[in-house]
């Protein structure tokens, strides 16, 4: 028995802890932003030492796909979130977009 | 097997598609979508009813290889609330964005929005929960960043931060379960999970995650200014639906899959943060200034309920008793939700007309907006509990429930949150229909409260007098579950 | 097993090695070329470590992922040059 | 040779260097080190899955995690900047205290999840589960049309994630279009790299198709390929094309939706006939899922394009050429 | 003896990732670092791609490997030029 899956599923769940940590104790969103990130890598590699069945055998292809998945939603809440975060950054002068009185 | 399961959700997506090509017709796109996916939803109850509990696999594949999706009595009421609130609060928004700069995004967004909401009632797949949950979440965060000002986008922000992390300690519990039953259906799980350190610390992880998405009190912290900032119609669907979607998860696990390992300590758990809750939201709603945010600190203490009801539901034995209960629960779900949305789109309507939604001057409005604010009092009704409303007779469920039980403090808990509601009910309400009036600022047009008084009377006078329907309907299920 | 077989395995460690420590001035900086020299590092030996491992486990697919590694490790670093500058 | 020792020391270097990067990149304030240290870390985990014999994910990170996060994160650089001097308020005393508390407790709150965590996984997997996610994949695998079982999950078996990801992605581009600005380049790129960004951009959109279409049956696929492809749209903005070849709102629509639309449209075609939604007829699935990843390759790319753009592509290109005159000093 | 010869390739190659990134480490200046990572960087992957070549007789496979280097060589010179360029353009200001 190697000890793979060992060492990458405590690899995993210190990222996972990692990650919630930074989130907890930044405020500013990029740094936030980066840590929801790791810890959602842990999340992800524990998916994948999931699948792994040691060395020669093949893995399980489900947690691969839904890893897959998961990396894609990640990288599209980033986007979300680094766009309005620039929103936020905008200089106050430009006529302030719409708050809902002048939606008459 | 039928395909009547996933229409709600491909209508819903196939419109926001055609929003999206066609944004000249998207509000009329978007309304015939909500009508026709009420429809369906309609059909899927009767469904139900007829013949119980429905099942699709996707891709005609076998059971846990492909997706599977479910509709029991209990989702299909849930389904039935959603898709008539969307359909009220759709023709709302006609009026309500018709001038936005936004609104060729906000069509599609608010169509995606729905299919979440109709994707997440039907999902019976661990990991399709997770995507219909991250798509919930972002959907309802662009949707409540369009309310356009830096409070808006700044809410939106924070919501979508907490929103990410909920969803990931969801994730990691679906890892956990996955690790040790290499399955993903809810019905075989729910045939082999085991009480065990992995069920328990999969069953923390995913509660936490859904408790955070459902602003139980004190995780409801983001809550306030997201709903209170957001375009009216998406608040409306935001408090209404979203939340209560995210509790809808919690009860169905908790019932189903986690019920093995069901603990009466954790149950209790539920039941002293709802009872924080509903206290401490109330007690915000009674001495804030703005309408909006009033209804967004009535959602927090009417969450509370939600989860007390859950805390006693769980502990009690299989039976009658607890189908009782679990059918006030639903009711009182059901109120708050068409109560929750006419009281948002009421606050809308006022801002628009009035250009603030500050109570203190909103002076004589009533006199203005009558339509308004007879539903708004209507809703209020459904709020405090008072009868006829739907929420009345669930509540007077639980009372007489916790009464013969002995636990006397969930009953002063109950009490005094609807004595509260009272308060920040009629101080609105007085406040409106006061002596003074405002300047009319434009001419109204009648049809557009027309939706917020609909959905006020369904949470009023149609739950209420029609309460015992909801009994019967979760009783068709009652032997079902997913186990 | 014989010493001619582990010998990729051994440049796959040393690899590997090489790679960790180049990392360290990513960590300390202090200038931002130091730590972009760092990361085109970290993109080289990684496109050596996938080569290897594709080698060692017979699996065409890790060329294919060095190969995009190899086109993307451009783009990190060109970002990086280009936002870099924005303050400079 | 596969479990000599060696692997294992591999494995504890790639893992413990990871943990590293993650601590340092999380807990740093210095917020451009933060980042490098991110993309560092991207890197590193496209190594760790190739070692955990996942090569679809490998090829994915490779794309995403190591060059485009890195990118969209470098491009909100400038405002992070700002950012960290309205946090910095003072505070009082009392504040100060119940903050570290609170930090406190949740640091040992979280040290107790990770712990409980590894509590739970030492359970290990249940023996007497009488199915397996895993054999019924590979059981059905000749029947999904394609031979690559992660390609047969993510478009045939669980195409329906798939489909709710893609709508996901749209929601994402939709905020984008409705509150994002484009953001400007500063600086324009010299010759080196309008060369690189010249020989690169071909290869790239090379690359997509060739991932596109060995997904069917080896690691590669619709998400891979459209990572890579957005790389080439990011290689163009980085090099002064300000709308990276995006059509006009019409057409980005269409690219958007285009995806989602083919694949309701499968989808739903077959239920006329009585099948089950996203049930494929026997014999076209092959075919179906790749005319689906090829649509869904292109709504992907131009989604994350817009995402590194910020915002919607100007109404007036302004070609390249404007740019390099500024390049003089 | 083939196998003995790419093994040894392989390991050369490694020593010189080893040697390339001790030199990010030690080395004075950023240029010098510079010079000296993209020309250790390139010669170790072409010893190790050499190796791999040798190994596999697979010629599809070979011309992949060979691709990659090729790639990388271009790439590396690009961005050591941008790296240089910013590295100028910092020390200007």
């Amino acid at each position: 028995m190697s000890s793979t899956p060992l060492l990458y599923g405590l690899c995993a769940v210190a990222l996972f802890a990692i990650g919630l940590l930074g989130a907890f104790l930044h405020s500013g969103l990029l740094t936030r932003l980066l840590a929801v990130n790791v810890s959602g890598s842990g999340v992800l590699l524990l998916f994948v030492v999931l699948a792994y069945q040691g060395a020669g055998q093949r893995p399980d292809p489900v947690p691969h796909a839904l890893v897959l998945t998961g990396l894609v939603v990640a990288v599209s809440a980033t986007a979300l979130a680094l766009m309005l975060g620039r929103w936020l950054q905008r200089p106050e002068q430009e006529p302030e977009p719409e708050t809902e009185q002048d939606q008459e | 097997m039928t395909n009547l399961l996933v229409w709600p959700v491909l209508l819903s997506l196939a419109a926001a598609l055609g929003t999206l090509i066609a944004p000249s017709n998207a509000a009329r796109i978007a309304t015939v979508a909500a009508a026709l996916s009420l429809w369906s939803v309609l059909l899927l109850l009767s469904a139900v009813i007829a013949e119980g509990p429905q099942w699709l696999i996707l891709g005609g594949w076998p059971q846990g290889l492909g997706i599977a999706l479910h509709a029991d009595p209990l989702s299909a009421l849930f389904l039935l609330m959603s898709a008539a609130v969307c359909l009220a609060a759709t023709i709302f928004a006609r009026r309500y964005v018709e001038h936005s700069r936004y609104r060729s995004q906000f069509w599609p967004l608010w169509l995606l929005l729905q299919t979440a909401i109709y994707a997440l009632l039907l999902a019976a797949d661990l990991f399709n929960i997770y995507v219909t949950l991250e798509l919930l979440g972002l959907s309802a965060v662009t949707l409540s960043a369009l309310g356009g000002s830096r409070a808006a986008v700044q809410a939106a922000v924070n919501y979508l931060i907490l929103g990410l992390l909920g969803s990931l300690l969801f994730l990691a519990g679906i890892a956990l379960i996955y690790g040790r039953y290499a399955s993903l259906d809810l019905q075989l799980l729910a045939r082999v999970v085991e009480p065990g350190p992995s069920l328990w610390v999969a069953m923390a992880l995913m509660t936490a995650g859904l408790v955070l998405k459902s602003a139980l009190f004190p995780l409801h912290f983001w809550l306030p200014a997201v709903h209170a900032n957001a375009p009216a119609p998406v608040s409306a669907v935001l408090s209404a639906l979203v939340v209560k979607v995210a509790f809808y998860l919690i009860m169905r696990l908790w019932l189903d899959l986690f019920n093995p390992a069901v603990m009466s300590t954790a149950a209790d758990l539920f039941g002293v943060f709802g009872a924080l809750a509903i206290v401490w939201g109330s007690w915000q709603a009674m001495f804030t200034a703005r309408l909006k945010l009033l209804a967004a600190y009535s959602s927090i203490a009417q969450l509370g309920y939600l989860f007390l009801f859950l805390s006693l539901v769980l502990v009690m034995p299989e039976g009658e008793d607890r189908q009782l209960l679990l059918g006030a629960l639903v009711l009182f779900a059901l109120s708050h939700g068409f109560a929750k949305s006419a009281l948002f789109l009421a606050a809308g309507t006022v801002q628009q007309y009035a250009g603030h939604d500050r109570i203190a001057e909103l002076r004589g409005v009533a006199g203005q907006l009558p339509l308004t604010f007879f539903s708004l009092g209507l809703a209020g009704v459904a709020l405090i509990g008072l009868p006829p409303s739907g929420s009345f007779l669930a509540k007077w469920q639980l009372l007489s429930t916790t009464l013969l039980a002995g636990q006397w403090y969930w009953v002063a808990v109950v009490v005094v949150g609807s004595l509260m509601a009272c308060v920040y009910m009629f101080r609105v309400l007085s406040v409106a229909f006061g002596e003074e009036g405002v300047a009319t600022q434009r001419i109204h047009s009648r049809r557009e409260e027309l939706p917020t008084l609909a959905l006020a009377v369904t949470a009023t006078l149609i739950l209420g007098l029609g309460g015992v329907w909801v009994w019967r309907v979760l009783d068709v299920g009652a032997a079902g579950g997913l186990g | 097993m014989s010493a001619i077989e582990i010998l990729p395995l051994i440049a796959l460690t040393l690899v590997i090695l090489a790679l960790c420590v180049g990392l360290w001035p990513a960590v300390r900086g202090p200038t931002l070329a130091d730590r972009m020299l760092s990361v085109q590092l970290l993109g080289t030996a990684g496109v050596a470590v996938l080569m290897l491992l594709a080698g060692i486990s017979d699996s065409e697919a890790l060329i294919d992922v060095a190969l995009v590694l190899a086109l993307l490790a451009v783009v990190a670093v060109a970002a990086l040059t280009r936002e870099g500058s924005k303050h400079g | 040779m596969m479990d000599s020792w060696l692997f294992d020391v591999v494995d504890a270097l790639l893992a413990l260097t990871a943990v590293v990067l993650a601590a340092m990149s999380v807990l740093g304030s210095d917020q451009k080190r933060s980042i490098v240290l991110f993309i560092a870390f991207g890197l590193l985990l496209s190594l760790i899955w190739a070692r955990l014999q996942a090569p679809d994910l490998a090829l994915a990170e490779a794309a995403i995690g190591a060059g485009l996060t890195g990118a969209l994160l470098l491009s909100a650089l400038p405002y992070s900047t700002a950012e960290k001097g309205a946090c910095r308020q003072q505070r009082a005393w009392a504040d100060i205290a119940f903050n570290r508390a609170l930090r406190g407790l949740a640091a040992t709150l979280i040290a107790g999840v990770a712990i409980a965590m590894i509590w739970a996984l030492d359970d290990g997997r249940l023996q007497s589960v009488p199915f397996t996610v895993s054999e019924q994949v590979f059981g059905h695998l000749p029947h999904s049309g394609v031979g690559n079982p992660v390609t047969a999950v993510l478009l045939n078996f669980r195409a329906y994630d798939t489909l709710l990801e893609l709508a996901v992605l749209l929601c994402v581009a939709l905020g984008i279009l409705a509150l994002g600005q484009p953001s400007v380049p500063v600086v324009a790129p010299g010759p080196v790299l309008v060369l690189l960004v010249g020989i690169l951009v071909p290869l790239l959109v090379l690359m997509a198709g060739y991932l596109l279409w060995v997904g069917a049956h080896a690691p590669g696929g619709a998400f891979q390929g459209g990572a890579v492809l957005a790389a080439a749209g990011v290689l163009l903005l980085l090099s002064g094309h300000r709308d990276a070849w995006l059509p006009g709102p019409r057409l980005l629509a269409a690219a958007l939706g285009a995806g989602l639309f083919l694949f309701i449209g499968a989808g739903a075609a077959m239920t006329l006939s009585g099948a089950v939604f996203l049930e494929y007829p026997e014999g076209w699935a092959g075919a179906i899922i790749l005319l689906i990843e090829a649509m869904a390759l292109l709504s992907i790319a131009v989604t994350l394009v817009l995402a590194y753009l910020g915002g919607p592509p100007a109404p007036s290109p302004s070609p390249p050429a404007r740019h390099t005159d500024v390049e003089g000093h | 003896m083939v196998e003995l010869l790419a093994g040894v390739l392989m390991l050369s190659g490694a020593v010189m990732f080893l040697v390339g990134s001790i030199g990010l480490l030690r080395l004075p200046d950023i240029y010098c670092r510079l010079h000296a990572l993209t020309k250790v960087d390139n010669l170790g992957l072409g010893l190790i791609v050499a190796g791999l070549v040798l190994r596999h007789s697979d010629p599809r496979l070979a011309i992949k490997m060979i691709l990659v280097w090729i790639l990388l060589l271009a790439s590396s010179a690009a961005i050591a030029h941008l790296i240089a360029r910013q590295a100028l353009r910092r020390e200007s200001e």
